[in-house]
């Protein structure tokens, strides 16, 4: 019954670690990129199961619609129930792929760290089967376990191999991510405990969403309500929503590259997809509230409009980045608040697209500041002439964010604006100006990718960069990946993700409509 | 004599053996030539522990003698259930660890190490029996076994300063709280002609709680937070723990805070559900407050804390606020259960954490933060390691502290208790700053040499060697972390099966 | 009549002694002051017929803690800091929950209702040993060994410093 | 004939009178002189519960064994106040400030 296919894949990065730990010193870099690649390819195995099968999901059986699922009793005594329980469905999937990707870009990416390289890849590894663990959890503790095992590592990584306020930045993660988790706890707890599952109280996610199994959460609006909340502060903190999105500019712009592509391609997906898995489908009646989704509307909005205009205020390179996340992140959470099968998918797919388009930016970034050892964008300029190649890779992964048509940004975006003007929760017009106002950000997206581009690679080329070598063969085996699929994505959108998460999303919208 | 029987004896065989070893090490010490057999002592007390926790184990697992006094002689002094057996186990088990560790730190001249092991072992007599005592007059001589010789070992470290003011505010202080808990006891036996709690709660359930018993009731309390570590009665805290050595602190926030707690938790189990509902609102409506008081107080106080024992003091008094948190649960058994599983998991954390200071300590000769500056790089095994314990403290996952936090607030959360799970949660946030100030220090700051710190002519950035003994105990803290993480139902169990009855 | 009279006086004693120690600044007369109210406690367990424990007062509590105290106050008194006197706001207040807590405590003995039955016959030592091997034996063997530990610790503290004896121990020694 | 209660009030002015010292005083001897204060109040107790039938003879022996709790705490105490004074040549606890916090 249990294929361990899932199992095999959360765990090889953590054998890795172990390896890693007693390996000899010149064999690190390549153990982990052994197991990266392990991990990479297992993953791999999980396409079949998805190719040609509708996918539904969340149905009176437990596993149907989530494929490959292992379940192991773990804690039964004292009243808990608590399962070692994973599975991936149209959501799990994607993302888990997307970690295993780019995990293996970023341990190629982190090639050169020298600096104590046994603990950086010990914790990489560790990260990721954090990572993974939390996109294909199905329980509910077993979640919480993965989403806090993310955090430890991802400080180490900012704290010890970051940049020159990494002490601050990673304390402030911590602190952050904490918060949220520790209003997840309480969440935990009262579902556990409020939950009805025959006669037994359940973590597992799937049984408490279905109808009945939180009896007391059917009568009582303000407990929904209460719990809405606290686990929505608990993934906005991840996706950043306004006003949690604080720590995201510091903890990036610290982190080491391979570590912030890791931390805006996957760690903010963390957010988007909680809520996809959790909230939305766990408390159907507080999502479908007209309240919240105009609360979560108008910080989606927020979080694209100010996002935005604050990378277009930026000089650091790493900082404008960091900012244009937080705009991307934005359609995220307003293609999930108002609740529309275009914008669900937009949602999802603009995760996805993100996950690439970011590591691909930070990525960029990184290879820059490794030749001239800084990110202030007036000070460069005319890189187009010392490093063609580079800048022609860049600009393609600064157009796939910026959403140009035919590359991944503009799908998800297009997408969840689409959702949103058909939206009917925020009554005729509320849904269409939110739309207009999200609209406007194209034009600041544009504004500022196409205003660093100009001053980082076009101009004249400065003497101070003569010389400056060109992007590595190393480098390029980063980036190409992640521009193909950027264009993958972009030209066959239905093929590479919607026939995947199509299936899952429309069910989750139906249980909150 | 009334009945004193072979069953009876087998109880008290363990508490015996741990007598007879202390005679023998005194003798041990008298015999052989001063200065010399330190080995042969540490081997002669080791012996005595594990001989102890084989008794311990031949005990029957489930019967609970709780016959009335009458019936025969040791149980009217003692709860013979399966936690005395449990109590035995762990603190004897605990006590070799800390012995082990001692000998890796042993920097004093030779023949104080049979006087310190007669103290170490003379306070966990105390301690095994005040947390089993049912007879008041037997739990304050044993609060007393308990108390003496920590005051001494917290002064143990003769014509340092630190170190005898810390034994004097401690003694102090202890005998105001040991006294008022002694005045308590007067009262109770006056208003119910008996020492015997069974019979005290038996005479209160009856006829009701006069205001004199309650006045009672509170300096029994006090006593015993004292003990635990409980706000106001935490000030001696920091300042034995900094006063003493980084051994006798581990052995002082476990020892003699799980001892207490547990004595506690037995007396509140026994007397709460028996009385007035209105009582015992009141009752749980105390200890919460002063549970949430003591670590607010802690948390907050510990951030400020240069000196990494006082840190660590802080941090026992905020765990200590948490733990007594399992006394508010009387519906079941859950709450002890919780008490207990805790304190399992805490021996390992605190038991690790001061041991990595200790090492610290003896090899630069200050506990000060700015020696870990760099162990990241320096021993990071030894770093990693502090990390798990630290993390662990936090209540991390996946660390055994998350699991056993997690028992605690879920048996909280299930009594309608919400509040306290806020508070305890709210304090974890605290508490990760000062925590991660020790992290911070031996990983991000980078090392620089600080020549004050210099000892014995080895520059504290010198690789810090492990003694092997220490190793082991080390490495049993570290895995037995993830151990418990991944197996804590066999902890909710074990804890559980204590009070199976 | 007669036992009243000798129960306010020795009553009146105590007190006063413990009024007098509050007031006093010197530690010596504190000691003194302690043995006053010791005695007159032990005067009081004559009163009430308890012979035994009042041989015991006298013998232990005025003959040893007592003596102990005063050679205490001698070997370590000769800095008396100044500020032993309570500053004058502090003793209103400590006055005040003074007398709360003394009015709470009052009240609650008179408001309780004992169990008491007529004076029980004055014990003879023969029956208060018997219950010191029979109801109490057990915390007479645990204070045996509380004894010892204390002494252990005590003899521990109170030895002098021990000369050097060579060079390992001189490490030792200066080690904090 | 003296009733129980004129004991108890003794008792419990010693104990208020121990207490007090307690908290006045700044000098550790005089602190301890409080603690034994507090003590004679229990035995006190102990003792009058005791003579007036309340249950019989244990209330005696308790208080020979409070009496040689407080010999043995003395004991102790005063040892580590005299390392004190021997290390820093005072027993005043507040010129003790190595330990802050």
């Amino acid at each position: 019954m249990n294929s361990w296919l899932l199992t095999s894949i959360i765990f090889v990065p953590l054998l890795g670690m172990g390896t890693v730990l007693v390996v000899p010193p010149h064999l690190i870099r390549r153990t982990a990129l052994l197991f990266t690649l392990l991990a990479f390819l297992l993953s791999l195995g999980i396409l079949p199961h998805f190719l040609g099968t509708p996918i539904q999901v969340f149905g009176a059986d437990y596993q149907n619609g989530f494929k490959l699922v292992d379940r192991l009793p773990w804690i039964h005594s004292g009243g808990f129930a608590i399962d070692y329980m994973v599975g991936v469905d149209g959501i799990g999937f994607p993302l888990v792929l997307l970690t295993t990707v780019i995990c293996l870009l970023a341990c190629i990416a982190s090639w050169n760290i020298t600096k104590s390289p046994r603990g950086y890849f010990a914790l990489f590894l560790l990260l990721e089967t954090g990572l993974l663990g939390v996109f294909t959890a199905l329980d509910f503790f077993l979640f919480y376990v993965f989403w806090e095992l993310t955090l430890l590592p991802m400080y180490f990584l900012i704290g010890i191999w970051g940049g020159p306020r990494r002490e601050y930045a990673a304390i402030k993660f911590f602190l952050y991510t904490l918060l949220g988790s520790v209003l997840m706890l309480i969440v935990m707890l009262w579902f556990f405990f409020a939950s009805n599952d025959q006669g037994a109280h359940t973590f597992n996610l799937i049984r408490l969403t279905t109808p009945g199994v939180l009896p007391a959460f059917a009568t009582h609006k303000a407990m929904w309500i209460a719990c809405f909340t606290m686990l929505y502060i608990a993934f906005a903190v991840k996706i950043p929503v306004f006003p949690f999105h604080t720590w995201l500019p510091d903890a990036h712009v610290e982190a080491p590259t391979p570590i912030s592509m890791i931390l805006a391609g996957l760690l903010l997906k963390m957010g988007g997809y909680g809520l996809l898995r959790i909230s939305y489908p766990i408390l159907p009646h507080a999502a479908a509230v007209q309240a919240v989704a105009w609360t979560l509307g108008i910080l989606g909005v927020i979080n694209i409009i100010y996002g935005a205009l604050c990378a277009l205020a930026q000089t650091d390179f790493k900082k404008l980045v960091a900012y244009s996340s937080i705009s991307h992140m934005g359609f995220v959470l307003l293609g999930i608040a108002l609740l529309t099968q275009a914008g669900f998918q937009g949602a999802m797919f603009q995760m996805i697209a993100h996950g690439i388009t970011s590591a691909a930016m930070f990525f960029l970034v990184g290879v820059i500041y490794d030749r001239v050892h800084h990110r202030d964008i007036p000070r460069l300029g005319g890189l187009a002439v010392q490093m063609p190649i580079y800048t022609g890779l860049a600009i393609l992964g600064f157009f796939a964010a910026m959403g140009l048509p035919g590359l991944c940004g503009f799908i998800g975006e297009i997408y969840v604006l689409l959702g949103s003007w058909q939206a009917q929760v925020l009554g005729p017009v509320g849904a269409k100006v939110l739309t207009v106002i999200a609209a406007v950000s194209v034009v600041l997206t544009a504004g500022y990718i196409l205003w660093s581009v100009q001053r980082v690679f076009l101009g004249a080329a400065k003497p101070e960069y003569e010389g400056v070598p060109e992007i590595s063969g190393r480098e390029i085996l980063v980036m190409a990946p992640l521009g193909a699929l950027a264009i993958a994505l972009g030209v066959l959108p239905w093929q590479t993700v919607f026939t995947f998460v199509s299936g899952t999303l429309d069910h989750i919208l139906k249980l909150v409509a | 004599m009334d009945g004193l029987t072979p069953e009876h004896l087998r109880y008290l065989w363990p508490v015996l053996a741990l007598i007879v070893t202390l005679g023998a090490i005194l003798v041990g010490a008298l015999i052989g030539r001063e200065g010399s057999g330190r080995r042969g002592l540490l081997a002669a007390a080791l012996a005595g522990l594990i001989l102890a926790v084989l008794l311990a184990l031949r005990l029957n697992p489930h019967s609970a003698l709780r016959t009335p006094p009458s019936g025969d002689w040791l149980s009217r002094y003692l709860f013979l259930d399966p936690l005395y057996r449990f109590v035995i186990i762990y603190l004897s088990i605990f006590l070799g660890g800390i012995l082990l560790v001692s000998n890796s730190l042993w920097r004093r001249p030779t023949w104080e190490w049979p006087v310190y092991l007669c103290l170490l072992i003379g306070s966990l007599i105390g301690m095994i029996l005040l947390a089993s005592a049912r007879h008041l007059i037997f739990l304050a001589i044993a609060f007393e076994m308990a108390s003496l010789p920590s005051y001494v070992l917290v002064g143990f470290r003769r014509f340092n300063t630190k170190s005898a003011e810390g034994a004097a505010k401690y003694v102090v202080f202890g005998a105001v709280c040991s006294a008022l808990m002694i005045y308590g006891i007067s009262l109770l036996y006056g208003v119910t002609g008996t020492f015997d709690w069974e019979q005290i709660v038996l005479r209160l359930a009856v006829e009701g709680v006069p205001p004199l018993a309650v006045a009672a009731l509170v300096c029994l309390f006090i006593g015993l937070a004292f003990k635990i570590s409980l706000a106001p009665m935490h000030f001696w805290c920091p300042d034995a723990f900094e006063a003493a050595g980084a051994d006798v602190a581990a052995w002082l926030s476990v020892g003699s805070k799980s001892a207490a707690l547990l004595a506690l938790a037995r007396l509140a189990h026994i007397l709460l559900p028996s009385i007035s509902p209105g009582i015992r609102d009141h009752a749980i409506l105390l200890v919460a407050v002063v549970a949430i008081v003591t670590m607010t107080v802690a948390n907050l106080s510990a951030y400020w804390q240069t000196s990494v024992k006082r840190l660590l003091a802080y941090s026992s008094i905020a765990h200590a606020g948490y733990i007594v948190c399992g006394v508010l649960v009387l519906a079941d058994t859950a709450g002890t259960a919780a008490i207990v599983a805790y304190i399992l998991v805490y021996l390992l954390m605190n038991l690790g954490a001061f041991s990595v200071t200790g090492l610290i300590e003896a090899q630069n000769g200050s506990d000060h933060l700015d020696n870990f500056v760099g162990l990241g790089t320096r021993n990071p095994r030894l770093a990693a390691v502090m990390t798990f314990f630290l993390f662990s403290l936090v209540g991390l996952p996946p660390l055994a502290g998350f699991a056993v936090k997690w028992i605690l607030l879920s048996t909280l959360w299930q009594h309608e208790l919400a509040f306290v799970v806020v508070a305890i949660l709210a304090n974890t946030l605290f508490s990760l700053f000062y925590y991660m100030r020790i992290a911070r220090a031996m990983y991000f700051s980078s090392p620089q040499p600080v020549p004050s710190l210099q000892l014995d002519g080895g520059s504290p950035l010198a690789t810090i060697q492990v003694p092997g003994l220490m190793v082991a105990v080390l490495a049993v803290c570290a895995a037995g972390l993830i151990a418990l993480f991944l197996g804590w139902g066999l902890l909710n169990n074990l804890s559980l099966s204590l009070f199976a009855t | 009549m007669l036992e009243a009279v000798i129960f306010f006086l020795l009553a009146g004693l105590a007190v006063a002694a413990g009024v007098a120690i509050l007031l006093s600044t010197s530690i010596v007369r504190m000691a003194y002051w302690l043995i006053t109210m010791l005695i007159a406690v032990g005067g009081l367990y004559f009163l009430l017929g308890a012979y035994f424990v009042g041989v015991i007062q006298i013998l232990v509590y005025v003959g040893g803690v007592a003596v102990l105290l005063v050679f205490g106050v001698m070997l370590t008194s000769r800095q008396l800091a100044p500020k032993l006197r309570p500053g004058r706001g502090e003793v209103v207040w400590l006055a005040l929950v003074g007398f709360v807590l003394l009015e709470a405590l009052t009240l609650s003995i008179l408001h309780t209702r004992w169990q008491q039955n007529a004076m029980a016959p004055a014990n003879s030592v023969g029956e208060i040993g018997r219950s010191l091997l029979g109801e109490f034996l057990g915390p007479f063997e645990l204070v045996s060994v509380l004894l010892l530990v204390a002494m252990l610790g005590a003899a521990y503290l109170a030895r002098p410093k021990v000369p050097t004896q060579g060079p390992q121990h001189a490490k030792g020694t200066t080690v904090p | 004939m003296m009733g129980l209660t004129p004991y108890l009030i003794l008792s419990a002015i010693l104990l208020v009178l121990g207490i007090a010292i307690v908290i006045s005083k700044r000098n550790a001897i005089a602190m301890l002189i409080g603690v034994e204060f507090i003590l004679n109040a229990a035995t006190l107790n102990l003792v009058a519960f005791s003579r007036h039938g309340i249950g019989g003879l244990s209330g005696q022996t308790a208080a020979l064994f409070v009496i040689v709790l407080a010999a043995a705490e003395a004991v102790v105490a005063l040892a580590i106040f005299l390392n004190f004074y021997h290390t820093i040549a005072t027993v005043d606890i507040d010129q003790g400030d190595q330990l802050k916090g």
